[in-house]
């Protein structure tokens, strides 16, 4: 029993840093893919859903990404701090914008958008 | 191909591409007029900046610019934009040709001069072999803390400590005497709350020409 | 009209601040081990109690944290600071020499710790007091905004 | 592989910037430099973990933290005197208004 625990820690040792990375590597994709949704999106608040989704789904993966590469504890203490940190502030402050436009009376932008080039290329 | 994503390659890339936002922000501030969207354009640099400290490994000043730069600096500036008004207005372009010249010169200049600085990290540079590596040499032995900024700051320079406090005092006195204690708002809330008699966070409508029957 | 117009703003606040204050404590503390120092804790603690400012209005604020304590503690922080030079020159050394506050042969740490952390303490007190107090200032002449305006 | 997690997260904080320069309102600006800190703080951990010392990620808390404060001050502060002019602002940044 002993020798088959070492044995899932070695391959653990092993098997963290390319997942570790991978995870890091998918994140950062993810939070490019949402800036490109920022960048192309018609009106206010669907760049918003573009940004608030892709800020806490791909910090996430980003966060433990480098959780699983971190070679001490008091590292993956600080990026869980910063994950609850981002899990916290990040929806309040989309929720607090998107309730500051909508109280100013930015309108959304509904129904077809003139041009073809906002249909169809939305992920 | 391999040796693209290790080591030093991927941080003077960093570096590159940091120094080029920061540019273009900077480009894009001296274009804007809206006073608003100036300030959290600054708010942008202070992150890209602290982001560059850390990229050349000057954590302590990063930290600085990390809480000074991204959410003090962005309130005070906001604040003292409230008090003026919230555009800028356009300058003329025989005005505007004195600072031109005066701001390529020091380019320039300042270009010219990069010509003898050392490079980062230069072990033999007069900055790195005179009282830096004293200080590093004989810190531990006489402070006994291993961050070598802290006694740096604390200890050697103490008495340059003492007077940047004071300089911190004084700055926040100056602004109090120049703009008020700020307590005649609080004093006016609470004779309203005191009229109204209507306390707690309900916030009512404070107008003061409806007297309530 | 009745119901709370930022009460996620409000919880969020709540359970940020005292994390704020609590990481404040652990960069003035942390400050002979890694980045971070006197400075940086007093300007974490003031952006704390901004924050509650915005989330709860100026005038709690005020009422929380008034601008004669405030403006109190930027003077407290200076004069402790100065204290210790006076201090050390009590024990017959000079001033801010933190090597003669408990008349320790070189290459003793006891009062250049001690010494450094009470100079630090003074810098958190009065970086947080004067940051504290340009904000009151501007804050003070600007009119509150209403909860349902934003 | 970090390294390029790292370059994929800067070339995103280069797009965000170019929707905080050309943002039709002031809000989409708010938008773009709120989620450029979240790719701040990103970009500051995985810089730390590039140069190999992740004791760096202090300043990644602290930003973490203080963004949202910067966020909440230009949202409650954007209405204030805005009675003269139109709230929604169509035209760009660089209209003139009192």
């Amino acid at each position: 029993m002993a020798e088959f625990l070492t044995d899932i820690q070695g391959i653990w040792e092993i098997v963290r840093f390319p997942l570790g990375a991978l995870m890091c590597l998918a994140g950062a994709l993810l939070c490019l893919v949402g800036t490109v949704g920022v960048l192309r999106f018609p009106d206010i608040y669907t760049r918003l859903h573009a940004a608030s989704i892709t800020d806490t789904s791909g910090a996430a993966l980003v966060l433990i990404g480098m959780m699983l590469l971190s070679p001490g504890w008091l590292i993956v203490a600080k990026l869980f701090a910063i994950c609850v940190f981002l899990f916290l502030t990040s929806p309040a402050a989309s929720h607090a914008l998107a309730n500051a436009a909508h109280t100013a009376g930015v309108q959304p932008i509904i129904g077809r958008v003139g041009s073809s080039d906002a249909d169809g290329e939305d992920a | 191909m391999h040796a693209m994503f290790n080591g030093d390659f991927g941080v003077i890339l960093v570096n590159i591409f940091l120094l080029g936002i920061l540019f273009a922000v900077a480009i894009a501030i001296a274009r804007m007029r809206s006073l608003f969207a100036i300030v959290m354009l600054s708010g942008m640099y202070s992150l890209v900046s602290a982001a560059w400290y850390v990229a050349i490994d000057a954590v302590d000043v990063a930290f600085t610019e990390a809480a000074v730069g991204a959410g003090m600096s962005t309130v005070v500036l906001l604040g003292a934009m409230l008090l003026t008004s919230r555009t800028a207005k356009p300058e003329k372009f025989f005005f505007r040709l004195g600072p031109l010249l005066v701001c390529l010169a020091t380019g320039a200049a300042l270009i010219y001069a990069t010509v003898d600085l050392p490079a980062l990290g230069d072990a033999t540079s007069a900055a790195n072999a005179g009282v830096g590596y004293t200080y590093l040499q004989v810190g531990w032995f006489d402070t006994g803390i291993p961050n070598i900024v802290t006694p740096v700051l604390a200890s050697y320079r103490g008495f340059d400590t003492l007077g940047e406090t004071t300089v911190v005092f004084v700055a926040g006195l100056a602004v109090a005497l120049l703009l008020g204690f700020g307590e005649r708002s609080l004093a006016e809330r609470i004779r309203n709350e005191g009229r109204t008699s209507n306390r707690g966070s309900k916030k009512a409508p404070a107008v003061s020409d409806e007297d309530p029957a | 009209m009745n119901t709370d117009h930022h009460v996620i703003l409000r919880v969020v606040a709540k359970m940020l601040i005292p994390v704020i204050v609590i990481f404040a404590f652990y960069v003035q503390f942390h400050g002979d081990f890694g980045p971070g120092g006197g400075f940086q804790a007093g300007v974490i603690i003031a952006v704390a109690i901004i924050l509650y400012a915005l989330i709860f209005g100026v005038p709690a604020a005020m009422r929380a944290v008034p601008p004669a304590f405030t403006r109190s503690l930027a003077a407290v922080g200076v004069m402790i600071y100065a204290g210790v030079g006076f201090w050390a020159l009590l024990q017959g050394g000079q001033f801010l020499e933190y090597q003669a506050l408990f008349h320790e042969p070189p290459g003793e740490h006891h009062g250049q710790h001690i010494g450094i952390m009470v100079i630090e303490i003074g810098v958190l007190c009065g970086v947080s007091g004067a940051m504290l107090t340009i904000f009151y200032a501007f804050a003070g002449r600007v009119a509150e905004i209403r909860d349902e305006d934003w | 592989m970090i390294a390029a997690a790292l370059i994929a997260i800067l070339i995103g904080m280069a797009l965000l910037m170019l929707r905080a320069f050309i943002g039709p309102t002031l809000y989409d600006r708010i938008l773009a430099v709120n989620s450029f800190g979240t790719k701040t703080v990103l970009a500051l951990g995985l810089l730390g973990f590039v140069m190999k010392r992740p004791e760096f990620l202090d300043i990644a808390i602290t930003y973490a933290l203080i963004n949202f404060v910067s966020t909440i001050a230009i949202l409650k502060f954007f209405r204030y005197r805005s009675f003269q002019v139109p709230l929604v602002r169509r035209g760009s940044g660089g209209n003139a208004d009192g």
